[in-house]
């Protein structure tokens, strides 16, 4: 299972849980099964097939290039982060 | 007041050249729109950042703040006119060796102003260097490179 | 000192043939000899002349817009205004992030309000500047003021006057209902904060307000549009990202991306400034209205200020805690940026970045993006993090004070390492926190007593860490071989400090051949692929990493071709230092340049192509030791003596490299002694000219001393690491902590300049 | 900028007629250094400019130990402080003509026009008092000299009729005894307007102060001439109490606005920290001059 970090401004849709234990092989799995258990995260975190605009994910550290695309290992950390441009 | 253009006769680069200006656009439009020479730019049109820095009969000006029809009788030399026919001039390539421009918009005042110092001081300290081009911005560089440049090419053209 | 001092040292613990070198830039010639074009430079048979009408206030309802007299002047060809955009979709992507097409489009030409100085409203296409300019002053605007923002604090008030009665704050996505200037609140928290400081024995909090700050590039906006008969759109521009313009064109006008090209022109620096989009769109429209005649727009200096960049003010209360032998266990920051006038101020990279530097188990983070009546914020270098810099790095400062440690050795103590936590949740990979740290400590400068002082002031020393993420994205490249063994490499980025170089150097490393044998060029959006901004410290780390791909594709098909020829598997063939060999039969052998002068009769051209979106982004880690004279008497400050040292994980140019820590660090004394937008009560910018907008000269600095830090970025095929910007984040504070060392005035405004000295010192 | 005439006469009669044709609707030019500047600002609407750098009155730069300094009112800074005499001669004069933007506006520049300019922040203006320096001018109705520090009216105005031209500057010259200092405060080093400005002078005699003058820059309407701070010194020793006697007397003179170059407080601040140290510099001056 990934352990996926929860924003502190999501963790009111998670009980106030600020880490969970999720099942799945990529982003988009990931997302689906947080859905499941915690309606509403899923309107937060994507628009449509993919991520909002202004928000990154990083698995294991590293920013996603391909977003919900990304593939998630077994015990890796995934965060959802606010995206960042740069001068 | 109708808009009447006045003919101006001038040496710009060595060459004898004619242009029609209308007496408010300056020196560095009509090098640029008239004249066709670009290389001379705008940053600031008032005098503070030094790009369209031009020499004028022997001394620095910004062409910004001169007119293009107080150029009758002047000898003129711009960015266009530094290297000759056998290639380009010492201070040209300091600055490159050197690495001293970056995006190099501000480098043709650089080099206009840094070759008329050359000339007038072949041996400049760094101090003097800085104060002589205190009147060109650079965004890009700090100065460090620029100055270092300047000092190279100095020494270049003494050996 | 007995031993002799070297200046900017490069340590380097892996060396290649070309990447490492310092060889002359490509596009050297034509910049030094004033042929290279820049956008204002372009000449084109028929064009037209455009200028841009601009809000005389900063908080206004346009009521009415009447063209009428200015159309009537000779040689007026067109004008336009919002009401020209067409019927589209309500949200615009350019490739940096959504935005509500309303916002983003407003910022283009406004409809029904203005929201800054300086905002455009509408444009007018002539026959030459100067009639456009008369045509200016025709259009009649009728205009209700309203009361202007200025600053985060204000536009937070309970009582202040709403920019935007559609804005609502945002939380992590989440809309809430409060109809207010504050569009998003971020948090990061990590730890327990409450706990961490009930743990400290010394706690530090100070408020920072630091002003508006604008980019400065010395070359004003510029853009030439023509809207041609086939309804194609062709656009030459000096900007940061061609690709983002043929998007922000397309998503402005709703024409698709196919039916625009854009020509990057050379770039008199963007800083990230030149990544947005001003002009562009009205100048299309302006061609098509003007019957698709070309039209040339350029900015002056003034609207160039008003109009454009900058870089937030900011509010920040920054409180930290540790304990008496110097460990730091609690930290919190609550920032305020303002965004301009509409969302999207870097209040999240600042949040992101402002402990980024320390291992601290107890963090809260707050961040507002605040919107008030100033030009919308554009990036600059690192954006967000300076602000934040300047505050976290002095708080740190005066715990080393208050502990009697060595402000060095308290930030080594604490410094992040790989695997150290962030408070944004992720764990640092392999980073060069440590490495900076120890070459600052271990530099000669340090380790020297403090520079005399020139004009009898007090001389004082001070030091600032910063961090910046970086960004990746997507680049394109192609390499194609010509049959005199030399290759040309075509890529999108524009080149704003020498990245051609850099990124030929790329290939020349992978194909073993000469820098000089690759003959590198911008192309324009027709050309190449898709290719993101030159930004984010992303050009040599992601465009060099498509040319590495290109040329590595290069070379696998020059593999096959010599197998070919010699009839052998391409399994047995190699290629290195630019000879193809047989690995079994010494007799097989041929350099690259035998081989190329062979393509076209043994199969025909070989083109490679690379095309990236890559991970592995290596953020840069950058510090600082200054030594400034203060005139207790005036309160100026010189600087003295500065040295940077900065991890590049591989400076692929060195002398760049050297070029954007020095350019970055002097932006960051700029910013930290004199810049600043000062505006008065109504919100009028009183200064938009270098005359009063004070970026340093030659003569205000000392040489900028440098030290690359290669730290490997495991990521990239070389190691690099960007290095455009984290050089800028905290030359700020280390200025800040010189001037408390000096005088005793512990700086918490920005910009510390000698009445702002005095008036600490006074106080 | 709108549509102008540029016309370049040649003697003083001829710009006096052409400032009588155009009258308010013409200017002068000689470096053009704030005047094309503020063409384009829109502060100007002419009809004309009159060049006035073919005249050679205008461009007289003429010095003797005998008769002092003319400087015509063309003539820009960098043949001023490129003679070494004047420079040596006139070292307040010398401080601001090097001061005066960067190498190209001094290039351009000219004394005379800063005086015309009548800035409050001009730099060569308080120096030019400090030197006892007296403009040359003329117009339909003939000659005057009018004390420099009588010509400045207002921000951008001078004592100056419609139709008169400055045609040059005396300063007399300098006897034994005599030092002059001129220093602005700016946060950077260069290309910056001072945020104040004190331009003084002492003649020295027996070791007392015979006479002393002090003026001030970007703290009043027009550069300001502190008759009492210098009359302060006179009779007294440049000692370090009456040298400082003087400068609070300065700050005292001092009315600044705040702006975005410094406040109020800051300026007036400046003014007697300015004038004490040029004071200084000027005693150690005229000191090296006996």
């Amino acid at each position: 299972m990934a352990k996926v970090f929860i924003p502190s401004l999501m963790q009111e849709l998670t009980d106030g849980q600020t880490q969970l234990d999720i099942q799945g092989s990529t982003v988009r799995e990931i997302i689906k099964e947080l859905e499941q258990s915690y309606p509403g995260v899923k309107d937060r975190l994507m628009d449509g097939f993919k991520l909002k605009g202004n928000i990154n994910v990083a698995v294991d550290g590293e920013v996603s290039p391909i977003g919900v695309l990304a593939k998630v290992q077994e015990n890796s950390e995934v965060h959802f982060l606010p995206a960042l441009g740069g001068g | 007041m109708p808009a009447t253009k006045v003919h101006v006769t001038t040496t710009i680069n060595g060459e004898p050249v004619e242009f029609l200006a209308e007496p408010r656009q300056s020196l560095l439009e009509v090098l640029r729109d008239v004249v066709q020479l670009t290389g001379s730019k705008e940053g600031c049109n008032d005098g503070n950042c030094g790009a369209c820095t031009v020499n004028m009969d022997g001394r620095i000006v910004d062409s910004c703040l001169v007119l293009g029809v107080e150029a009758e009788g002047a000898d003129i030399q711009t960015v266009e006119g530094i290297a000759s026919a056998d290639g380009l001039h010492p201070i040209q390539q300091a600055f490159l060796e050197n690495a001293a421009l970056q995006c190099g918009i501000c480098t043709p005042g650089f080099l206009v102003s840094s070759k008329a110092l050359l000339e007038k001081e072949p041996n400049p300290s760094e101090e003097r260097i800085r104060m002589w081009l205190a009147g060109n911005l650079c965004r890009c560089t700090g100065y460090d490179k620029i100055v270092k440049a300047v000092m190279a090419a100095a020494k270049e053209m003494a050996s | 000192m007995t031993t002799t001092y070297e200046p900017n040292k490069v340590l380097s613990n892996k060396e290649f043939k070309v990447v490492g070198t310092r060889p002359v830039r490509p596009d050297g010639a034509d910049k030094v000899t004033g042929r290279a074009q820049y956008g204002a430079d372009l000449q084109l048979t028929g064009l037209l002349y455009g200028k841009t009408l601009r809000s005389p206030h900063a908080h206004a309802n346009i009521k009415s817009i009447d063209f009428k007299k200015a159309l009537a002047l000779e040689g007026v060809k067109a004008v336009v205004s919002a009401k020209d955009f067409p019927e589209t979709k309500d949200t615009a992507n350019y490739g940096l992030g959504d935005s509500p097409m309303n916002y983003f489009r407003g910022n283009i030409l406004a409809d029904k309000k203005v929201l800054y100085k300086g905002q455009a409203i509408a444009a007018v296409a002539a026959s030459s500047v100067h009639v456009a300019e008369a045509a200016l002053s025709l259009i009649d605007v009728k205009y209700e003021v309203l009361d202007a923002v200025l600053t985060a604090p204000e536009g937070m008030a309970k009582d202040a006057p709403i920019l935007h009665d559609d804005l609502f704050t945002k939380e992590f996505e989440k809309q809430t209902k409060v109809n207010s200037n504050i569009a998003e609140h971020f948090q990061h928290k990590m730890g327990d904060i409450d706990e961490g400081f009930a743990g400290a024995d010394v706690i530090v909090e100070r408020t920072f307000d630091t002003a508006t700050v604008h980019q400065g590039y010395i070359e004003p906006h510029n853009v030439t549009a023509l809207w041609n008969d086939d309804d194609r759109i062709h656009v030459w521009t000096s900007t940061q990202g061609a690709f983002t313009v043929r998007a922000a064109v397309s998503e402005a006008l709703a024409v698709p991306v196919s039916k625009i090209k854009v020509t990057p022109m050379e770039i008199g620096g963007g800083f990230g400034g030149k990544i947005n989009v001003y002009e562009d769109p009205a100048a299309a429209l302006l061609s098509k209205k003007a019957g698709h005649k070309p039209v040339k727009m350029v900015m002056t200096r003034a609207e160039v200020f008003e109009g454009t960049g900058p870089t937030p003010g900011s509010h920040m209360t920054v409180k930290m805690g540790a304990t008496n032998e110097g460990k730091i266990v609690a930290a919190q920051a609550n920032l305020a940026m303002e965004a301009g006038a509409y969302p999207g101020s870097p209040v999240g990279a600042g949040a992101m970045c402002v402990f980024t530097a320390y291992d601290i188990a107890n963090v809260t983070i707050d961040g507002y993006d605040v919107v008030v009546n100033k030009p919308k914020t554009a990036a600059y270098r690192a954006p967000g993090a300076p602000n934040a810099a300047f505050a976290a790095e002095q708080v740190i400062d005066e715990i080393a004070e208050k502990l009697n440690i060595d402000p060095l050795e308290l930030r080594l103590q604490n410094a992040a390492k790989e695997g150290t936590r962030r408070a944004d949740g992720p764990i640092h990979p392999r980073i060069g926190c440590v490495e900076v740290l120890e070459a600052m400590k271990e530099h000669h400068h340090y380790q020297s007593p403090l520079t005399p002082a020139k004009n009898g002031g007090k001389v004082g020393r001070g030091v600032g860490i910063g961090f910046w993420f970086n960004i990746g994205m997507q680049s394109a490249c192609n390499i194609s071989v010509n049959n005199d063994g030399t290759v040309n490499l075509v890529e999108g980025s524009t080149d704003i400090g020498g990245s051609r170089a850099s990124i030929a150097m790329h290939a020349a490393e992978v194909l073993g051949i000469s820098y000089e044998d690759v003959k590198p060029q911008v192309a324009d959006t027709d050309s190449v692929g898709y290719t993101a901004i030159t930004g984010g410290s992303r050009t040599t780390f992601a465009t060099g990493w498509a040319a590495y791909e290109a040329a590595n594709d290069v070379k696998a098909q020059l593999i096959d071709r010599a197998a070919t020829i010699w009839g052998v598997d391409p399994d047995s063939v190699e290629m290195e230092e630019g000879v193809l060999r047989s690995k079994t039969d010494t007799e097989l052998n041929m350099s690259f340049k035998d081989l190329s002068a062979q393509l076209n009769d043994t199969g025909g051209p070989i083109v490679g192509r690379g095309a990236v979106d890559p991970s592995g982004i290596g953020g840069s880690f950058c510090g600082q030791i200054v030594d400034v004279e203060v005139d207790p008497e005036t309160g100026k400050t010189d600087i003295l003596r500065f040295t940077v040292v900065q991890d590049a994980g591989k400076a692929i140019h060195p002398s760049y490299v050297e070029g954007q820590m020095q350019g970055g660090s002097v932006q960051g004394i700029g910013w930290a002694l004199n810049e600043e937008y000062y505006y008065s009560e109504d919100g009028r910018m009183n200064n938009p000219t270098f005359l009063d907008y004070r970026m340093p000269t030659s003569l205000d600095l000392p040489m900028i001393d440098t030290v690359i830090v290669e730290v490997a970025n495991p990521g990239h095929p070389y190691g690099v690491r960007g290095v455009g910007e984290a050089n800028i984040v905290s030359p700020q504070a280390a200025v800040a902590n010189a001037i408390k060392s000096a005088v005793g005035a512990r700086m918490e405004k920005m910009p510390m300049n000698p009445a702002a000295i005095m008036e600490q010192l006074w106080s | 900028m709108n549509s102008i005439d540029y016309i370049r006469p040649t003697t003083v009669d001829e710009a006096v007629s052409l400032l009588a044709k155009y009258k308010e609707k013409a200017r002068v030019l000689a470096g053009g250094t704030d005047l094309i500047v503020q063409m384009r600002g829109g502060r100007y609407q002419l009809d004309a400019v009159i060049d006035g750098k073919h005249i050679e009155e205008l461009n007289q730069l003429t010095y003797s130990k005998e008769n002092g300094l003319v400087i015509g009112a063309a003539v820009p800074c960098h043949k001023i402080y490129g003679d070494e005499n004047i420079a040596s001669a006139y070292p307040g004069i010398m401080d601001s003509a090097t001061l005066i933007g960067g190498i190209q506006i001094q290039g351009r520049a000219s004394l005379g026009g800063n005086l015309m300019n009548a800035a409050p922040s001009a730099d060569a203006i308080p120096a030019l008092i400090a030197h006892n320096a007296v403009a040359n001018i003329v117009g339909a109705n003939g000659t005057r000299s009018v004390p420099v520090e009588d010509i400045c009216s207002g921000p951008g105005r001078t004592t100056l009729d419609t139709g008169e031209i400055l045609v040059s500057i005396s300063v007399p010259a300098p006897s034994k005894g005599f030092g002059a200092r001129y220093i602005r405060f700016i946060p950077r080093n260069e290309m910056d307007i001072a945020v104040a400005g004190a331009g003084v002078s002492v003649q020295l005699k027996n070791g007392k102060i015979e006479a002393a003058r002090v003026a001030l820059s970007s703290v009043a309407p027009t550069p300001l001439f502190v008759e009492n701070a210098g009359n302060s010194l006179v009779g007294k020793e440049p000692s370090d109490e009456n040298i400082q006697a003087a400068a609070n007397l300065a700050k005292e003179a001092a009315t600044p606005i705040t702006d975005m170059r410094g406040t109020v407080e800051f300026r007036k601040h400046l003014c007697e920290v300015l004038t004490r140290r040029a004071l200084h510099t000027a005693v150690e001056r005229a000191r090296e001059e006996n």
